[in-house]
C-alpha cells in the first residue's frame, strides 16, 4: 500500500471541484538504473472516485502519467460536508484509497 | 559588487546588438509560454506529499531511545515548529554551532533519539536515509510559510558565518573556473531558459531562500537547501559538500541574512 | 590541465593580492580570516566520483578572480593584464595549423553540458556548456544570457586568419581575452580536445553553419 | 516487489475486485462500469493504433474540445494539462500524445455527474502534438495541440 494521497474538495456555486495529489512512482518501464537493468514499470493504470460512495468518474492511466501525479476534475453538485473517496490501482496490482470531506 | 566584469570578447558585444532584435520577439514568446507552464504547475504541488511523510517522521518514536522528534529545539524553544525555519540558520548554545535546520535536526536525531546520524550524512542522494531528512525539512519549513525571515547575524559565530558564505559565493576553482557567483552573480540572466536569481541582492537572495525546499519536476524529487546546494556544487564541478558541513551553511547563511523581511514561500516547486 | 600553479602559490597569491584587512564595512574579504575559511573548505567537502579535493586548488587565475571586488578595481588593472599575458602565453595553436573544423560536431558540442561533474564517467566526451550562456543557432530557442548572442558572429566577424585566431584564443582561454570572464578555459583545462575547439570555432565561422545563415 | 512489467493475475484480480464494487452501485451510469485497463489501447505507438483499440471510428476536429496547456514546457517530465469538451452527452476524454513509446496517456470515463473538465500531468519525451478525444453519444471528436519540450537548467 502506497503513501497516502492529498485530496482537497471544494464546493462552489454548485460544482465542487476536486485536487488529489497521489504519491507514486509512475515508473515507464523504458528507464534504466545505473548498472544498466530496465527498471520494470510500475504505474496507476486504473482509478476511481465516489462522491457519498457513488462511483462518479473512473479513468484508465499509462505510464505516460507523471510521477507523484495529480489528478483535478469537477462534481456537478456536492456540498459542504459530502465525502469524496479516490481509489487508485497500479499494474502491479497495489491499491489505495482516500477520503475528503467537501468544504 | 557594484560593477559586473566585462563579458566577454568586445566583439562578441557588438555581435550581440546586431541580433537582439530578431531574438527578442522570439524570445518573449518563449518566456511567456514558460510563464504559463510555471502557474499552471502551482495549483497541486506534490510537496504536500513529502511535508505530510515528514510530518509523521517527526512525530513517530524512532531510534534506540525510542524518541520522537517533538521535543526537538528548533531555536524557538523545545518543540516550537512554527515559523522556526524563517529564523535559520542561528547560532545555537548547546552545540556553539551555527546550525541550519537540515543540521540542527541532525543534532536533535543524535540527542534525543540516540541515532548514529553518520549514515545519514553520508546517504547518496535519492537514499531512503536522504529522503527522511528531506521529507522532514519539508514539514519543518511548511510551517513557516507566509512567515517573514528574520535571520540573526548579531552573535559574533553567525557574523562570521554570514561573511564566510559571502566569501564561499564568490570563491572559483575546478576544471570549469566556476563559482556560485558565475551563474549568480549577476541581474537579469538566465542558464537555457532558467532565470538565475541574483543572490547578492536582497531579492535575488529571496528568490532563492524562501522557496526551497522544493519539489523538481525534473527529478520528482523533494530537495531541501542541503541538495540544492550540492548539486549546484555538482555543476561547478566541484567535489560533493558534505551534508550539514559549514560551507552548506554559510552559503545558506549568506542567503538567508541577505533576503532578511521577505516572506517564506516554503515548499516551493521547480523546474 | 597545463600550468596549473599549486595550491599554496595560489592561495599565497590571493593574500598578496587582497591584503589580509577586513574592508571598511567590516566584513571578511579573501586575505582575512582565511584560517577559518580554509578550516570551512577542508572540513565541508568530500570527493565524489571524478571530482577529487584537488578541485578545490585554485590556480593564480582563479584566485585573483575569487575577489572580484578587487579584480575588478583599478589597483589590480596591472595584474589584470598580468593574467590574461600569462594565459595568452599559454595558448596552444592548433598542431596542423587549421582552424576549422565541423560546424555540425561543433553544434553538438555546444548543446551539451555534459562532463567533469561529480556524476560523470571519466570517459564521458565532455560538452562545450556553450548554450547555458549564450545564444547561438537561431532554431535553438532554449539558451542562456550570461554571455552575449553569438548569433551571426561569423557574419559580422569573417572567417580571415586573424578571426579564426581571436575566436581560438576565446575559446581555448577565455582568461586570456578577460582575466575573469564567466567563460570556462576550454582548451586550457583540458575540458575540450583539439578537435571540439576546431569543430566549435567552425560552428562560429562557418559561412555555411547554421549561426551564419 | 515483482520484476515482470505487468503483473496481470494480481492486477485482474483489482480490476475484478473494482468491477464488483462499481456493480453494486445503484444508480451508476453504465458506461462507468465497463472499465477494464485496455493494454492493446496503451500498447499502441501511435493516435493510430490507439484509437483503433479504444475502438474509435470516424473522428473529427471540434471546436467544442479545448486542450488548456502552455505552448511549452520547461521540463518533459511534468506537463500540465487540461482537457474539456462543451460537447453535450460526454462519456469519455482520452487524452495522447503523439511521440510517447505509449501513445495513449489516460482515459477517462465521465460519469453525468461530473463536469467534462479534467486536468492531469503527463510526461512527454519530447516536442509533440498533444490531442485530446472526446466520446460523446457514440462520436469521436478531437483537438489536437503542439507542445515544445524545452531543456531547462544547466543540461548536466
Amino acid at each position: 500500500m502506497g503513501n497516502p494521497m492529498k485530496i482537497r474538495a471544494a464546493s462552489k456555486d454548485g460544482v465542487t471541484e476536486v485536487k488529489v495529489l497521489m504519491s507514486h512512482e509512475m515508473e515507464t518501464g523504458l528507464r534504466k538504473d545505473a548498472s544498466g537493468n530496465a527498471i520494470p514499470a510500475w504505474f496507476i493504470a486504473e482509478l476511481s472516485a465516489k462522491l457519498n460512495d457513488k462511483p462518479v468518474m473512473t479513468a484508465q492511466w499509462g505510464p505516460s502519467i507523471s510521477k507523484n501525479p495529480f489528478l483535478s476534475f469537477k462534481i456537478k453538485g456536492g456540498k459542504a460536508g459530502d465525502k469524496v473517496a479516490v481509489t487508485w490501482t497500479d499494474n502491479k496490482g497495489d491499491s489505495r484509497t482516500d477520503e475528503a470531506v467537501v468544504t | 559588487m557594484t560593477r559586473r566584469f566585462a563579458v566577454g570578447l568586445a566583439t562578441c558585444l557588438a555581435v550581440a546588438g546586431f541580433a537582439a532584435g530578431t531574438a527578442r520577439a522570439e524570445g518573449d514568446k518563449t518566456i511567456e509560454g514558460i510563464e504559463a507552464y510555471r502557474e499552471a504547475l502551482k495549483d497541486g504541488n506534490p510537496a504536500e506529499l513529502f511535508e505530510a511523510q515528514g510530518e509523521d517522521l517527526w512525530k513517530k518514536k524512532a531510534g534506540p531511545k525510542n524518541a520522537s522528534l517533538e521535543t526537538c529545539d528548533l531555536g524557538m524553544g523545545p518543540g516550537v515548529v512554527a515559523g522556526a525555519y524563517a529564523h535559520l540558520p542561528r547560532y545555537f548554545k548547546d552545540t556553539d554551532k551555527v546550525q541550519d535546520a537540515e543540521s540542527r535536526v541532525l543534532t536533535c536525531m543524535t540527542t534525543i533519539q540516540g541515532i548514529d546520524v553518520a549514515k545519514y550524512v553520508s546517504a547518496r542522494w535519492g537514499s531512503p536515509e536522504k529522503d527522511e531528512l528531506n521529507a522532514i525539512a519539508t514539514f519543518i519549513s511548511g510551517m513557516s510559510k507566509d512567515v517573514k525571515v528574520e535571520v540573526s547575524t548579531a552573535h559574533p559565530k553567525e557574523r562570521q558565518m554570514f561573511e564566510l558564505g559571502k566569501r564561499m559565493f564568490y570563491y572559483g576553482g575546478g576544471p570549469h573556473d566556476f563559482s556560485c557567483s558565475t551563474c549568480h552573480g549577476q541581474e537579469g540572466v538566465r542558464i537555457r531558459l532558467q532565470e538565475l536569481p541574483y543572490i547578492p541582492s536582497p531579492k535575488g537572495a529571496a528568490s532563492g531562500w524562501t522557496s526551497w525546499p522544493a519539489y523538481r519536476v525534473s527529478a520528482g524529487q523533494m530537495w531541501g537547501m542541503q541538495w540544492r546546494l550540492a548539486d549546484c556544487f555538482r555543476q561547478q564541478r566541484f567535489p560533493e559538500p558534505i551534508y550539514g558541513s559549514d560551507v552548506t551553511i554559510a552559503l545558506s547563511m549568506f542567503m538567508a541574512g541577505t533576503s532578511n523581511g521577505a516572506t517564506m514561500n516554503t515548499p516551493g516547486i521547480k523546474r | 590541465m597545463r600550468k596549473r600553479i599549486a595550491y599554496l602559490s595560489g592561495l599565497a597569491a590571493g593574500l598578496l593580492v587582497a591584503g589580509a584587512v577586513h574592508a571598511a564595512d567590516g566584513s571578511w574579504g579573501p586575505g582575512a580570516d582565511d584560517a577559518a575559511f580554509q578550516a570551512m573548505l577542508k572540513s565541508g567537502f568530500r570527493e565524489a566520483g571524478i571530482a577529487k579535493l584537488s578541485r578545490l586548488e585554485q590556480d593564480a587565475t582563479q584566485a585573483f578572480c575569487s575577489d572580484p571586488k578587487f579584480a575588478e578595481s583599478k589597483e589590480a588593472a596591472g595584474k589584470r593584464a598580468e593574467i590574461e599575458a600569462a594565459n595568452l602565453a599559454s595558448i596552444k595553436w592548433p598542431s596542423d595549423g587549421k582552424f576549422l573544423g565541423d560546424f555540425k560536431e561543433g553544434e553538438k558540442i555546444a548543446q551539451s553540458g555534459r562532463g567533469l561533474t561529480s556524476t560523470d564517467k571519466a570517459d564521458q566526451v565532455n560538452g562545450g556548456n556553450c548554450y547555458n550562456c549564450h545564444q547561438i543557432s537561431k532554431t535553438e530557442i532554449s539558451y542562456g544570457t550570461i554571455g552575449p548572442s553569438l548569433t551571426g558572429y561569423g557574419k559580422l566577424k569573417g572567417n580571415s586568419e586573424q578571426a579564426q585566431r581571436e575566436t581560438w584564443s576565446k575559446i581555448w582561454n577565455s582568461k586570456s581575452v578577460n582575466a575573469c570572464s564567466n567563460m570556462p578555459r576550454g582548451g586550457h583545462m583540458g575540458i575540450l580536445t583539439e578537435q571540439q575547439v576546431k569543430d566549435l570555432v567552425a560552428l562560429l565561422l562557418d559561412p555555411d553553419s547554421p549561426v551564419n545563415k | 516487489m515483482t520484476t515482470q512489467p505487468l503483473n496481470r493475475r494480481g492486477f485482474l484480480t483489482r480490476v475484478a475486485a473494482l468491477g464488483l464494487t462499481t456493480a453494486l452501485g445503484t444508480t451508476l451510469a453504465p458506461h462507468l462500469a465497463r472499465a477494464e485497463w485496455n493494454k492493446a489501447a496503451f500498447d499502441g505507438k501511435s493516435s493510430a493504433e490507439a484509437f483503433k483499440a479504444l475502438g474509435v471510428s470516424a473522428t473529427a476536429e471540434s471546436a467544442d474540445v479545448q486542450i488548456l496547456a502552455s505552448d511549452i514546457a520547461e521540463n518533459g517530465a511534468v506537463v500540465p494539462v487540461q482537457a474539456v469538451s462543451k460537447i453535450p452527452g460526454t462519456t469519455r476524454i482520452s487524452v495522447l500524445v503523439e511521440k510517447n513509446p505509449s501513445t495513449l496517456a489516460a482515459v477517462f470515463d465521465i460519469g453525468p455527474d461530473v463536469v467534462p473538465d479534467v486536468t492531469t500531468r503527463i510526461k512527454m519525451g519530447q516536442t509533440s502534438n498533444v490531442t485530446v478525444l472526446v466520446e460523446a453519444d457514440g462520436k469521436y471528436f478531437t483537438a489536437t495541440k503542439e507542445i515544445k519540450v524545452t531543456l531547462g537548467g544547466c543540461g548536466g
